[in-house]
């Protein structure tokens, strides 16, 4: 599409900026929203999944005979009860129901239809699966090592080198420059190993759906989801249907931050619906979230940064190594692409490796791939600034990437906000507060590249002169909310006369899923569009009323006005107006926009972090933090801000906490909220936060996605803040108290 | 003719050099003309990129336009979470 | 599986005794009802104790304190006579689980379901709480450290259940407190925890010490010499190393997913030593 | 299996069901009673979304059979508002944004709730420990305790 370039930072807005109330809120402060789980149909069964207790292991046979007779089964399906995906999706039906071989700890092997929950999961014990146990591996490194156990062979791509084991799927390496002659130039070369744990999205919604299908192959779905086209396709494909026949409506959705962008038990039910005739809906508990949905990678990366003492980097090198579980398609590639994205630098190189182990399929999480490459540059960078007593605001403001950068992954950046935001942090009161005992200051930036895609908007002028907004993408946030705030301003009606809603996949054509901060971006962008369409053809019908060109009648303030040399010559047509004759001037009036959308900004953030460590027990707290962000332009400030307070906070406990802890059986050994310790109440304070707006260009306002950015800095913020308070250098997360405890004590005993 | 920046292991299809120049007019053009020039990319074309053309990311829109004087890189596919 | 709710002690007894039953007691339910759902628990019967009247309430006797085995840990937490006397044993009960929790979970289920990590253990142990055990043969009364036998196992008989914990008065110049470490600062299971009841002469000196130790071994751990430690001292610097280090010497932790041994052993001495000048401010307080 | 017939009162009204021993109350709501309200999250009382209280009590819903429910008083999200009017909290979560996804939003309400009868006057501090068993993984909660905190200051004003 062409991009509009009708200059978004002069414009004033009326709605577009505000905070009104989400058009959605009541229903869910009073328990009426309906989400994944709160549907039900008349004879519906319930689905459960047999998953395997090992964490690697050939199926020889599953006898599902006793299950199937016992009384109230309704149907069992196995992998034999899925036709061969199609090329490109194996992955994902095998991660659906284990085919050959059981890969992880919680791999689905079969699913039964029962009249009860609890006849189901009787059921599940009399299934015999024969199981051969295999050797198993889940640690990244080990994984990668020549004679590590294969979880798949031949699979490497052409991109890997010889020397790696058969878990290697491929390599990337991004850069410019002579990295070797650009650290010759270097004061000090910094080489550091790094660590991150996999950590979960950690959404509160567990999945859930129910599935009808009935004998002439026509299907229903309803689900929780971050993108029901998506699971259309993905399911009609696994099922072998037409997409036509299959409609999904998208529940209310709790939470996804990436975990709900794929498919896990939605093809099941509909093989069981299939299979039994009747509804069946299924609903993970959270110990099957954890086990065996898509956690994100975790990593293993090595950094060599070349520094100047006046704090000029020479040259920036990392190596980045990301499990991302059973298959292929880790998020190495964006982590290698965003590791040094912040840094003009005249020489920069990153390979990355993707590598599969005995762990549950990665699935997208929040900034996919670029918070754990951040840690490790972010922490190299804060530990040679410290080094040479320089201020690292300071240092990053001297390297910062900005508007003609050649970016570390290739492309020149335009106006971009990251040199904005470290010097709004030199300017925040935070940063120079003073601290207390045991107290630390860290600070770290983080780059996201946000995205657009297929985006299908269609806009209603009802008879009445109210506005429909229909489109695609499940509201995960407050969306609705914006997309009507965008009609409004386009419209140049006040915002309550909007209405958004959520369409299934039959109102409408192809919606990309809600991801990669696209929503506000792209969604907004065919919103505004089709106000325009709309417009468009009220202007058109005021035209023919009074009976001058269509090019003489302007659009103004929420009413169609005569332009040019009829300026005057007739009253202003409001929109209520207008609508009311619809009927007689060429039938209902509606406006639509299909694109993929181009043209998302990237966005930078800079945060500072505060953190108290007791020297005794290793125990860190967050004492203050501040969030930073270029939004390009805030729709919505409240939801804007509640982005950027969330991402951060995902951060902290990725940072602190939380980690998927395997044993040497490679059994999952903390699959609930208990022993996954994501942040409560009592950890933290106020997250502040710093809108600030660099409009992107690709968008008629300006718009940036927000909701990525802003969980890539915590995890470097706080390690540096812990590093700040103790005096050690953290290069582990999560920094648990018994590993910031030991390295305490190790530095002193040092 | 476009200069087209690539990413370093594909280095190995373009007889080691990281940018290449081919014709094309937009990015259907773009991506044939890849394919065409040098066969060791077509598995990754077809495992997806993203192109970066004038700073800004595109996935898959074929007509988007391409001039000489454009920046193009072609970029790991992209995904959001 | 069947739900009974009996009215009295007796009738409680009697649905427990029946062997073909396999019957377990629910109270708080914060435990038994995890355990059910992860298949770790299959009850034939659930006997419901809490409609029991007497189990409900907290009296004052003669002796000192009786907390009934239904009564939750946020009701201990609202009743001032018992706060005020057993700062510590009611802290610990106010540390298990999260608000929601606090509205079921009691020291009895705490004691019964014998997690090495029970955080009201520790402190009960400290206080020299002693609990109540109805059963078919009558009644009889043990020390709380009498009870778990190992992770999930306790010395309770068939048809045996536990309808109080009794508190002894409140000594004059005596004191009680229990601090657990967990890596949040709330909503987890103790990593180490310590409970600390000690008395003090008018000059201040520490008389008798009781120093009980949480998930640093399969059971709670009474730890003598750590009560040594303290007793003739005015809990000076000395005398808290060398607590510490009597603490650590007598923990027996695991590594797990909670955390280290070697954290445990070394965290339970920094526990302690905090836990006790609390205990030891509060007994100054009685003066 | 026999099932355990149950009178209790619901959100002030007298209501029978039928469930089977093991049955949690918050499966009795959400799947007898059509209350889907109260979410589950973790039926493990990790999460705090399927709170409600009992006999004025803040409970997990998961962490009660539906067969402890003779004679008692439930209350539960859907009893919040008082016919069209919004409780305070649950206005100021909206004016505040304090939700985004508002899975979770359901159990904080109650346990605000249950948390302001209790002590009308919490500091940030207490309300952040009273609500420690009520995760939230968007917010970040900053705009919850706002929003608890300003109902509070509205509510002791109006009282």
């Amino acid at each position: 599409m062409a991009l509009d370039k009708n200059a978004p930072e002069t414009r004033s807005f009326k709605v577009v900026g505000s905070r009104p109330l989400r058009p959605d809120g009541i229903d869910k402060v009073t328990g009426r929203a309906r989400f994944g789980a709160d549907m039900s149909a008349p004879g519906m069964l319930i689905g459960h999944i047999l998953r395997s207790p090992h964490a690697h292991a050939r199926i020889r046979a599953i006898d599902t005979s006793k299950a199937e007779a016992l009384a109230g089964v309704k149907a069992v399906v196995t992998r034999a009860d899925f036709a061969a995906a199609p090329e490109g999706m194996e992955d994902v039906l095998d991660n659906c129901m284990a085919g050959e071989k059981a890969l992880y700890d919680g791999h689905a092997v079969a699913a039964i239809a029962a009249t009860s929950a609890a006849i189901a999961r009787q059921a599940a014990k009399l299934i015999e699966v024969d199981y051969e146990v295999l050797p198993h591996v889940t640690d990244v490194d080990a994984a990668m090592a020549p004679g590590a156990p294969a979880l798949h062979d031949g699979r490497s791509d052409e991109t890997v080198p010889d020397g790696y084991s058969a878990n290697v799927m491929s390599r990337v390496e991004y850069g410019h420059g002579d990295i070797e002659a650009g650290l010759a130039k270097a004061d000090r070369v910094l080489e550091r190993s790094y660590k991150t744990a996999a950590t979960h999205q950690g959404y509160i919604e567990p999945h859930a759906c129910l599935a009808t299908m009935g004998p002439d192959g026509q299907a229903d779905l309803w689900c929780c989801t971050q993108g029901h086209y998506m699971v259309r396709n993905t399911c009609a494909a696994l099922l072998g249907m037409d997409q036509g026949q299959l409609r999904v409506t998208a529940s209310e959705i709790g939470g996804g931050f990436g975990g709900k962008t794929t498919v896990f038990i939605e093809p099941v039910a509909l093989a069981l619906a299939r299979k039994a005739g009747r509804p069946v809906k299924i609903v993970m508990d959270r110990t099957e979230v954890l086990r065996a949905t898509g956690p994100t990678a975790s990593s293993s990366i090595d950094v060599r940064i070349g520094m100047t003492k006046d704090g000029r980097i020479t040259a920036a090198d990392a190596e980045l190594r990301y499990q991302g579980g059973a298959y292929p398609g880790s998020p190495v590639g964006m982590g290698s692409m965003s590791a040094f994205a912040p840094y003009d630098l005249e020489n920069v190189r990153t390979i990355g490796y993707d590598v599969v182990t005995n762990r549950p399929k990665q699935a997208a999480y929040r900034a996919p791939g670029a918070p754990m490459a951040a840690f490790a540059v972010e922490s190299a960078i804060d530990e040679l600034a410290k080094g040479f007593g320089l201020d690292p605001l300071d240092v990053r403001l001297k390297n910062a990437a900005r508007e003609g950068t050649r970016s570390s992954y290739g492309p020149t950046f335009p106006a971009i906000g990251l040199e904005a935001t470290l010097r709004a942090a030199k300017d925040h009161p935070h940063w120079s507060a003073p601290l207390g005992p045991n107290q630390g200051r860290g600070v770290a930036c983080g780059f996201w590249f946000n995205f657009g895609g297929d985006t299908c908007v269609t806009l209603n002028v009802t008879p009445d002169g109210t506005v429909t907004v229909t489109e695609g993408n499940p509201d995960i946030g407050g969306s609705r909310a914006s997309m009507s705030m965008m009609a409004a301003e386009e419209l140049g009606i006040p915002y309550e006369k909007v209405r958004t809603v959520i369409a299934d996949t039959g109102a409408l054509g192809q919606n990309e899923v809600t991801d990669g901060s696209r929503v506000t971006f792209a969604v907004g962008l065919a919103t505004i569009e089709a106000a325009r369409a709309a417009k468009r053809e009220m202007c058109a019908r005021v035209a023919k009323i009074w009976g001058i060109d269509e090019e003489a009648v302007i659009w103004e303030d929420g009413a169609a006005k005569p332009a040019g040399p009829n300026a005057g010559d007739y009253p202003p047509m409001t929109l209520a107006e207008i609508a009311a004759i619809a009927s007689n001037t060429g039938g209902p009036i509606a406006g639509h926009h299909e694109v993929n959308a181009e043209g998302a900004g990237v966005s930078f953030a800079t945060h500072i972090a505060d953190t108290e460590v007791d020297p005794d027990t290793g125990a860190t707290r967050i004492v203050r933090y501040t969030v930073i962000q270029d939004a390009g332009k805030a729709v919505h400030p409240a939801y804007v801000e509640g982005q950027f307070q969330g991402g951060a906070v995902q951060g902290i406990g990725w940072a602190l906490n939380e980690e998927y802890i395997y044993g040497a059986d490679g059994i999952l050994q903390n699959p609930g909220f208990l022993d996954y310790r994501i942040p409560v109440a009592s950890d933290l304070p106020m997250i502040d936060t710093v809108i600030l707006e660099i409009p992107n260009p690709g968008h008629p306002y300006g718009v940036r996605g927000v909701g990525e950015t802003s969980i890539v800095p915590p995890l470097a913020a706080v390690a540096n803040s812990v590093s700040a308070a103790t005096g050690v250098r953290m290069t582990d997360l999560p920094m648990s108290p018994p590993k910031v405890l030991a390295a305490v004590q190790g530095q002193q005993e040092g | 003719m476009v200069k087209v920046r690539i990413w370093g292991s594909l280095t190995a299809a373009t007889d080691g050099r990281s940018e290449v120049e081919v014709d094309a007019t937009n990015l259907r053009e773009l991506l044939d003309s890849l394919a065409q020039a040098y066969p060791g990319l077509q598995p990754q074309l077809k495992r997806g990129v993203t192109v970066a053309i004038d700073g800004l990311l595109y996935n898959d829109d074929w007509f988007t336009p391409i001039s000489d004087d454009s920046e193009v890189v072609l970029l790991s596919r992209l995904q959001g979470g | 599986m069947k739900y009974e709710a009996p009215s009295t002690i007796d009738d409680a007894i009697a649905l427990l005794a029946d062997a073909q039953a396999a019957a377990s007691v629910l109270s708080g339910g914060t435990d038994l009802l995890v355990r059910m759902r992860a298949d770790m628990a299959a009850p034939g019967a659930i006997v419901d104790i809490k409609r029991i009247p007497a189990l409900n309430e907290i009296t004052e006797t003669a002796d000192g304190w009786r907390i009934g085995a239904a009564v939750p840990s946020a009701v201990m937490s609202e009743h001032d006579g018992l706060a005020r006397d057993w700062p510590g044993v009611v802290e610990a009960a106010a540390l298990i689980g999260s608000t929601q929790v606090q509205g079921r979970a009691t020291l009895a289920g705490n004691l019964c379901n014998a997690s090495p990590a029970a955080d009201s253990v520790p402190a009960m142990v400290a206080a020299s709480a002693k609990v109540e055990i109805a059963g078919p043969g009558g009644t009889r009364t043990v020390p709380v450290e009498e009870i778990p036998t190992g992770p999930g196992k306790t010395s309770l008989a068939a048809g045996e259940f536990v309808t109080a914990i009794l508190l002894p008065k409140r000594a004059a110049l005596s004191g009680d407190a229990y601090l657990r470490f967990i890596p949040r600062t709330e909503m987890d299971i103790a990593v180490a925890g310590c409970g600390i009841a000690l008395s003090l002469d008018d000059t201040g000196t520490c008389q008798s010490a009781r120093v009980a130790l949480g998930a640093v071994g399969p059971t709670v751990i009474l730890a003598a010499d750590a009560a040594s430690a303290l007793i003739g001292t005015k809990l000076d610097d000395a005398a808290l190393e060398a607590l510490a280090a009597a603490c650590s010497a007598a923990a027996t932790p695991i590594d797990d997913k909670r955390g280290t041994a070697a954290y445990r052993k070394h965290v339970i001495g920094v526990l302690a030593k905090r836990a006790a000048k609390i205990a030891y401010a509060r007994a100054g307080e009685t003066a | 299996m026999s099932q355990i017939h149950v009178t209790t009162r619901l959100n002030g009204d007298e209501t029978e069901f039928l469930c089977d021993a093991q049955e949690t109350l918050l499966d009795v709501l959400r799947n007898r009673l059509g209350l889907t309200g109260a979410k589950e999250g973790c039926g493990t009382g990790d999460c705090g979304a399927c709170s409600v209280t009992v006999d004025g009590r803040l409970v997990c819903s998961c962490l009660m059979l539906g067969a402890e429910a003779v004679g008692r008083e439930i209350e539960t999200v859907e009893n919040m508002a008082d016919g069209e009017t919004l409780h305070p909290l649950q206005r100021k979560f909206l004016e505040h944004a304090a939700l985004q996804c508002g899975i979770c939003t359901p159990g904080i309400l109650v346990a605000a709730k249950s948390l302001l009868e209790q002590n009308p006057s919490p500091t940030e501090e207490e309300a952040r420990y009273w609500l420690a068993g009520n995760l939230c993984r968007c917010t970040g909660y900053d705009k919850i305790i706002r929003a608890v905190m300003d109902a509070a200051e509205e509510m002791r004003r109006a009282s």
